[in-house]
């Protein structure tokens, strides 16, 4: 029924909008994470994104769970793609939706907050002048091996 | 025996993306001992540990048969 | 290059997404408000809507300037359809992308919040025991000719 | 002449979409008190008035060839 899904195809964003469609929501929120050109002034060519498959969609159907036990009455379908990406590629689609429209925002943010906490994906910048493995070096995790 | 994954980062370090050790019985903590000498500086830039597919603690045991996964810092989305 | 649009035909909210991609955007949030079966316990057989139409689209290009203006690097497309429309189809479509994600988030709050006070569209809805027009009671609008 | 719309549950009080009016030079509040004399009921919903496709305010007149477009409290999204 959900969709919680690594996947090394492109993503089309229009699957997992219709996915948690149904008679009683009244809005759907689609947050799609796209691979940009500039960084920080740096050139990006292309993304290169590796995941330990089977826990990352482990994680993501949990952050689905908790999201449909905070906000009663939301569907949750969340991807990511992994290999690599060009400039204006979908890297992650997540789609909400909700009877009200507050909750449906609400809910997408977190779980792209979340999924940035804990979902292991990692994510490789490959520019003109070289390559580097992107750690969210400014946020400690929750449970950290020291 | 243990599997143990390498990713990202952490494989490039380790060189191989998994083995088997035999590390039953051992703690998480003492399966970092063990990994940061065998490679040093993996500790270092914040991995976590995952058994069996969830984050693990520092305390936790490490049972025959387990997959433990070295979770470098995730960059996903 | 901007799309701020009233249609009486089906809205594909892909359009509007892919219309605010562009190279430096990393993330698009696209909002879809849909025709809902039930309301506070009465079944809607369907929904229809009606527009001051070129005063709507002005309306809501004038939304756009203030969110491209309020967050820097944002681009948006909204279209609102009008006519019968049947549980399930999508009303109202937002869609805004930004090169962070938290702008694209914000700006397309903004958006519904200012359509709903300013945008000259009115709802019937039709239920199996009558139809009524939709006012939005609750709110006072700023400009109020008493 | 004043070109005069109406919309939605303000039209249904009207019975027609539209009219012309001679009620140039008058401001928006007057031309309140005209309606709701004409249609009883008129201001009683909140109604706001735009002129020219921009909401007005009770003091603005009205100039020749002007279109007055009275709209109820809107419920788009």
């Amino acid at each position: 029924m959900s969709i919680y899904e690594i996947t090394d195809k492109p993503i089309d964003p229009h699957r997992y909008a219709d996915h948690v469609l149904h008679p009683e929501a009244g809005a759907v929120v689609t947050f799609t994470g796209h691979v940009r050109e500039w960084t920080k002034g740096i050139r990006t060519l292309y993304l290169s994104y590796e995941a330990y498959v089977p826990m990352a969609e482990k994680k993501m159907a949990q952050i689905g769970r908790e999201i449909e036990e905070k906000w009663k009455g939301t569907r949750v379908a969340i991807a990511h793609r992994i290999g690599e990406l060009d400039v204006g590629e979908v890297a992650v689609v997540i789609a909400v939706s909700s009877p009200h429209r507050k909750a449906a925002y609400e809910a997408n943010e977190y779980a792209i907050e979340r999924i940035k906490q804990d979902v292991p994906i990692w994510k490789k910048e490959i520019w003109e002048t070289g390559e580097q493995w992107i750690g969210d070096q400014n946020k400690k995790p929750e449970v950290r091996n020291p | 025996m243990i599997n143990l994954l390498y990713f990202a980062g952490i494989r490039d370090l380790t060189g191989v993306p998994e083995e088997q050790v035999l590390l039953a019985g051992r703690t998480v903590g003492e399966l970092l001992e063990w990994a940061e000498e065998k490679y040093p500086g993996i500790r270092g830039g914040g991995a976590r540990v995952a058994i069996n597919e969830e984050y693990a603690l520092e305390g936790d045991v490490l049972s025959e048969g387990d997959t433990a996964a070295f979770i470098p810092p995730v960059s996903g989305g």
